[in-house]
């Protein structure tokens, strides 16, 4: 796909994830900050309302989408292990705390109360990495709980209607946990890198070099606009998600949003590419490094 | 009294069901974050009808289900009146519709974004493959039961066959397409979660699995009524206008 | 002569397993401009002997022979009217787009005694008028060679007399050919020109009546003495 | 020739997109990740043959729709029955059985999770919930469209009302009946992503699933091979089977 | 004398918006144990009587009374078959599933003349062969009252009388009452003990015949001249 890369664009479109509080990007919206940047390169802007990681992949690979804006490493990963062509441009967030496994049952603490539980979450996802990591520190897998694969909206209503035993949550749905009371067994932190990123191709990056330095330095502009003005953001924000201001703000405390690629962003991936590995989701082990440009 | 009663009844159903939902949260059976009481939920509809968000998402969707089953019943009619035009023809091409018959439309999004893209074209093509085939089988009967008697009678006055399908099987066959038709419209409707799953940033469904995502129970409810109240109206109006258009025709299978 | 030839006509019906014969080798010759009747009992093929001349059903063996191309119209025993359409549509509905008067679509409704029915649905009129509604979208397709089933067989002794002798009124003027199949015996004597009498799937006896068939007189010697002949052929 | 022809003629369909596809690749205008080729598909396809797994998915997933498939028959036998033999109540329920012809089954998910947990019943009811429609609206349709003359020989020789539907209004409305079975039986194959998205750790609609969330685009086409074949031989053989019940009742809408 | 009275029946139907009125206040008597026979023109309402002493419709006025309770058959103007049954069910479909020989089934259906057609389902048969199967269907059931609609109309002469003479067997050995619709003024003579004329919606003259319906002579005088006043009667 995406064969026609090498004539000019006049039409550039973003993914547009909103959920589970991803502040730059409703901002950018908002703001109409890739709009004007790209306004004077004759291009317009346009989004893409996908939401799961598997469309966004698909949808770049399509040609449709120029910009996976916020696509979960699990799905880069999971992508570029097809063969797909997709390279990770920058970071969008790193939240480990936004990824929690919550219960009604206040006596589980420990993994090893896990055993024999029903434990429901969204399959190669950062969720699912958590659940693997925790069994692990206590020597334990997937296969010593019972793991069934659910949505998010999904799991939380399981938990709720009693036919779960924990369930694992992301972003809104693990406030409202929260706000109902239920038992925090563990959060990510520690545990997984929880890397959101920003992808392209790689035909893209090498055929439009000075389109990309115009969207590094629009997501500057994004998160200066966020830092400075903290407030207005975030009540942009509780708007857009129809959230409270309290929720957002509780949020938003678990979320890195700078866009640099560190060492320790790196190496999260590549231990996310093992774990999917080692439970089968991948066939082949994948370097990362691939994933990166120079 | 009865007279009352009687007009009531069409309602009495709903009425029931929202009674039991009131009682059930007056008991404190469920958490209001799981079964969030009647009041709330309709707080949060006249929240979203003051807005307007509401009325824009049921016109976006309305357009999208009309669109799609507009091509659904073309496709579906089309094909119908070739086969019972050229019956050897059908052979050639039932096998691979009877397949896609089975087809979860689900499992096709992904091909669909490769094929169709992100645009308005997928959310079409999942309502079109979700309400053609109810509409195609039912037609596919009627073409086929015609009562080959009054067929006969077009063959004695020298009937072609394009004229004996236009003066005598189409009018019969109309109450199995209004069936069909009304089966479609449903199936319309049930389409489009499936079809705003994809990239979409409006519409009812899109508002339904949004405010799922946000743990919004209530939203979700009321997106539930108000897909369920507005198919309703436009399976009535619906029927209405084709009751006017087939007047004379007795008993049309829309009631 | 001209007309229309059946030459070893046999047709077979497979019912229930076993194969019944319905025609046994049928020699037949429809004249032109004239009225044919064929007479038998219930049952005997009537029905299958016209399905075949009008081309709705295949003979197993023989040959049905046309010497002129014919504009043909059918009435059928049953009336198979379209319910959709009320009468007026329905006595159209051989036209096709055809142009035609209203008047005369007019004429042959008032003529099959119809008149003030026109804007009625075939569910709500009585047996013998829906008969006559077939009748009439019969007589409206103008053809020069029609079938007709027992038309007349749910009609009353008045009606009857007047649709015969409209019948014999529209051969004579039109010069139409007709072959008309009935069961009784005396709209045979009235009506043909040329009487067929089928037994056993076969023709068993023809009669030609000479004179015109709109001065006929059913007790005159005559006919009466073909009457009891008939009788006794149908009578085994 | 021309008899290979015609036998060949119903794969003639499957055989060109095959054809079409097998092209398209080779001519390398997608990448194998957006559309892989047929023979990666055919491998994944033997691979998982080899397993067993397929086989597995297959009968667990064939055995959730038929169970759900017949618990909407009856429902809707019943439903439709009782409708007819007591017209009067049908206004009680209709509207809501109207309402929820239209809503979406996904959106009710969560709330069926909470109401029925994330067991086989849950599964039951999505499919229920897909292939009661179509089965209840024909059904009605056969029951009401009954020729009034027949039903006034039952009523001139006595027959009471249960007697009547039994012997008249039932074997009328079988073409009907068979239509609208063949229409439920292809959407609770369709049901079956959406029944297996809850909580299934098997099943052919999980695996398709499963498939669609690892981005292996070639076990997601196997996958819809694999239900659209067996959707395909389940309406066959339930076709054979109903034509052997109804024989000599002539047509019966399952061609 | 017991059987049924008719007073004052008033029946209107609508048809394109207007109102027709069929039946203008009737008043008539069905005496038990015998041959009522309805004579009348195609659409006069012959059918609609029928239907309203059946209690398939109700009059808009006036009052339907019978004396003793009735096992009531019902042979309609049509044949009615059931399309799913064959011949042998048809004949049954009366009789639900009240226990009943084989061989009386098999006889009824003998009587007829359909013997070897047991197994064919109506589409198989033809028209008249259709009607008769109807016929059985209301002899199978035995009853006490028989209302019928033209049945023979469809049949020929030879089948015809021999049905008529079975008519008459089973009123005479089994006391039925019959009421009986037909257009055929020779028919009514042969089988009426009593004819009623209905013209413009109402009786408009009823006879009555002494002589046994089986020792009747068409041509014998008396009958000759009644003949003579119904044809007056009924041509205006
Ligand atoms: N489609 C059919 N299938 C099987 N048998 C048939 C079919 N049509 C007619 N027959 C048989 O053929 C024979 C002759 O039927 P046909 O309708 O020609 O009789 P007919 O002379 O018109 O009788 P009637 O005066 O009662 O109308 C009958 O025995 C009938 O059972
Ligand atoms: N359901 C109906 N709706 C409207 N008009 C009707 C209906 N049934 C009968 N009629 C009218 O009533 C009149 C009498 O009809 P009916 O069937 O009783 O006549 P009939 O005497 O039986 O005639 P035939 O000898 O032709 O059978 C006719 O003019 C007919 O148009
Ligand atoms: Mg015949
Ligand atoms: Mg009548």
């Amino acid at each position: 796909g995406g064969g026609s890369a090498e004539e000019s664009l006049d039409k550039l479109t973003f993914t547009y994830v909103t959920a589970p509080l991803n502040v730059p990007t409703i901002i950018e919206k908002e703001k109409g900050i890739f709009a004007s940047t790209f306004e004077d390169m004759g291009i317009s802007v346009e989004y893409a309302e996908l939401t799961s990681g598997a469309d966004q992949t698909q949808a770049l690979a399509s040609g449709d989408v120029q910009v996976l804006y916020a696509v979960g490493a699990t799905s880069v990963i999971l992508s570029a292990a097809n063969d797909a062509d997709i390279k990770v441009l920058n970071m969008y967030s790193r939240s480990p705390k936004a990824f929690c496994m919550y219960t009604q049952d206040e006596s589980i603490t420990s993994p090893e109360d896990l055993r024999g539980k029903t434990i429901a979450g969204p399959a190669g996802t950062n969720l699912h990495e958590l659940l693997v990591s925790y069994l692990a520190t206590a020597d334990m897998t997937i296969d010593d709980v019972d793991y069934v694969n659910m949505s998010i909206p999904e799991a939380k209503a399981a938990l709720d209607g009693g036919s779960l035993d924990i369930a694992l949550l992301a972003g809104a749905t693990a406030y409202q946990a929260k706000q109902q009371g239920y038992h925090l067994v563990a959060d990510g932190e520690g545990l997984i890198n929880a890397i959101i990123a920003v992808a392209v191709t790689n035909e893209f990056y090498n055929a439009h070099p000075e389109i990309i330095e115009k969207l590094k330095t629009a997501q500057d502009e994004i998160a200066a606009f966020i830092s400075e003005n903290e407030a207005e953001a975030l009540q942009t924000v509780a708007a857009e998600l129809d959230l409270d201001a309290a929720a957002v703000a509780e949020m938003y405390a678990y979320y890195d949003f700078s866009t640099e690629i560190t060492e320790a962003d790196k190496a999260g991936f590549q231990s996310t590419a093992d774990f999917m590995f080692k439970s089968g989701m991948i066939e082949n082990e994948l370097d990362v490094s691939t994933l990166f440009f120079e | 009294m009865k007279k009352t009663l009687s007009t009531l009844a069409p309602f009495l159903g709903i009425i029931l069901v929202v009674a039991l939902w009131f009682l059930v949260c007056r008991l404190g059976i469920f958490s209001t974050y799981v079964l969030p009481p009647p009041e709330k939920v309709f707080h949060s509809f006249l929240k979203m009808l003051k807005s307007g968000e509401i009325f824009q998402d049921v016109i976006i969707s309305l357009v999208r289900i009309l669109k799609g089953f507009a091509i659904a019943f073309l496709l579906a009619f089309l094909l119908g009146m070739f086969r019972s035009l050229v019956p050897s023809s059908e052979k050639y091409y039932n096998c691979i519709v009877q397949f896609f018959r089975n087809v979860p439309p689900l499992s096709l999004i992904p091909l669909l974004i490769l094929w169709c893209g992100i645009g308005e074209t997928t959310k079409t093509v999942i309502i079109v493959l979700a309400s053609f085939f109810p509409m195609y089988l039912n037609i596919v009967k009627g073409f086929t039961g015609c009562d080959q008697k009054l067929l006969e009678v077009g063959d004695a006055f020298g009937y072609t066959r394009f004229e004996k399908f236009k003066h005598i099987i189409l009018p019969y066959a109309s109450a199995d397409i209004l069936v069909g038709m009304r089966i479609g419209m449903g199936y319309s409707w049930r389409a489009i979660i499936g079809a705003e799953m994809i990239a979409a940033s409006s519409g009812i469904g899109h508002m339904i699995l949004f405010a799922q995502e946000m743990s919004r129970t209530d939203k979700v409810i009321v997106g539930i009524f108000v897909v369920g109240i507005v198919g309703l109206v436009t399976d009535k109006l619906f029927g209405i206008l084709l009751r006017k258009l087939f007047k004379g025709n007795g008993e049309n299978g829309w009631n | 002569m001209a007309g229309i030839e059946l030459k070893q006509i046999q047709k077979t019906y497979p019912v229930d397993g076993h194969t019944i014969h319905v025609l046994k080798g049928i020699d037949l010759q429809i004249p032109e401009k004239s009225i044919t009747v064929i007479l038998g009992r219930s049952g005997c093929g009537k029905t299958t002997l016209l399905r075949l001349v009008g081309g709705l059903e295949s003979p197993d063996s023989g040959e049905i022979h046309f010497d002129t191309a014919h504009k043909t119209a059918f009435v059928f025993q049953e009336s198979r009217l379209m319910p959709w359409l009320n009468v007026w549509d329905n006595v159209k509905f051989g036209l096709k787009k055809q142009p035609c008067l209203d008047a005369t679509i007019q004429n042959i409704i008032d003529t099959v005694g119809l008149k003030g029915f026109e804007k009625a649905f075939p569910h709500q009129l009585s047996g013998g008028m829906q008969q006559r509604v077939a009748i009439a979208r019969a007589l409206a397709y103008e053809p020069s060679f029609i079938m007709m089933d027992e038309p007349f067989a749910a009609l009353d002794y008045f009606t009857r007399n007047q649709m015969q002798k409209e019948l014999i009124r529209l051969q004579k003027n039109r010069g139409a050919s007709i072959l008309f199949v009935t069961h009784s015996i005396d709209e045979a004597l009235l009506l043909g020109h040329k009487i067929a009498i089928i037994e056993n799937g076969q023709i068993k006896k023809e009669f030609l009546i000479e004179t015109d068939s709109d001065e006929r007189d059913l007790l005159a010697e005559e006919l009466i003495a073909l009457k009891r002949e008939i009788i006794q052929q149908l009578d085994l």
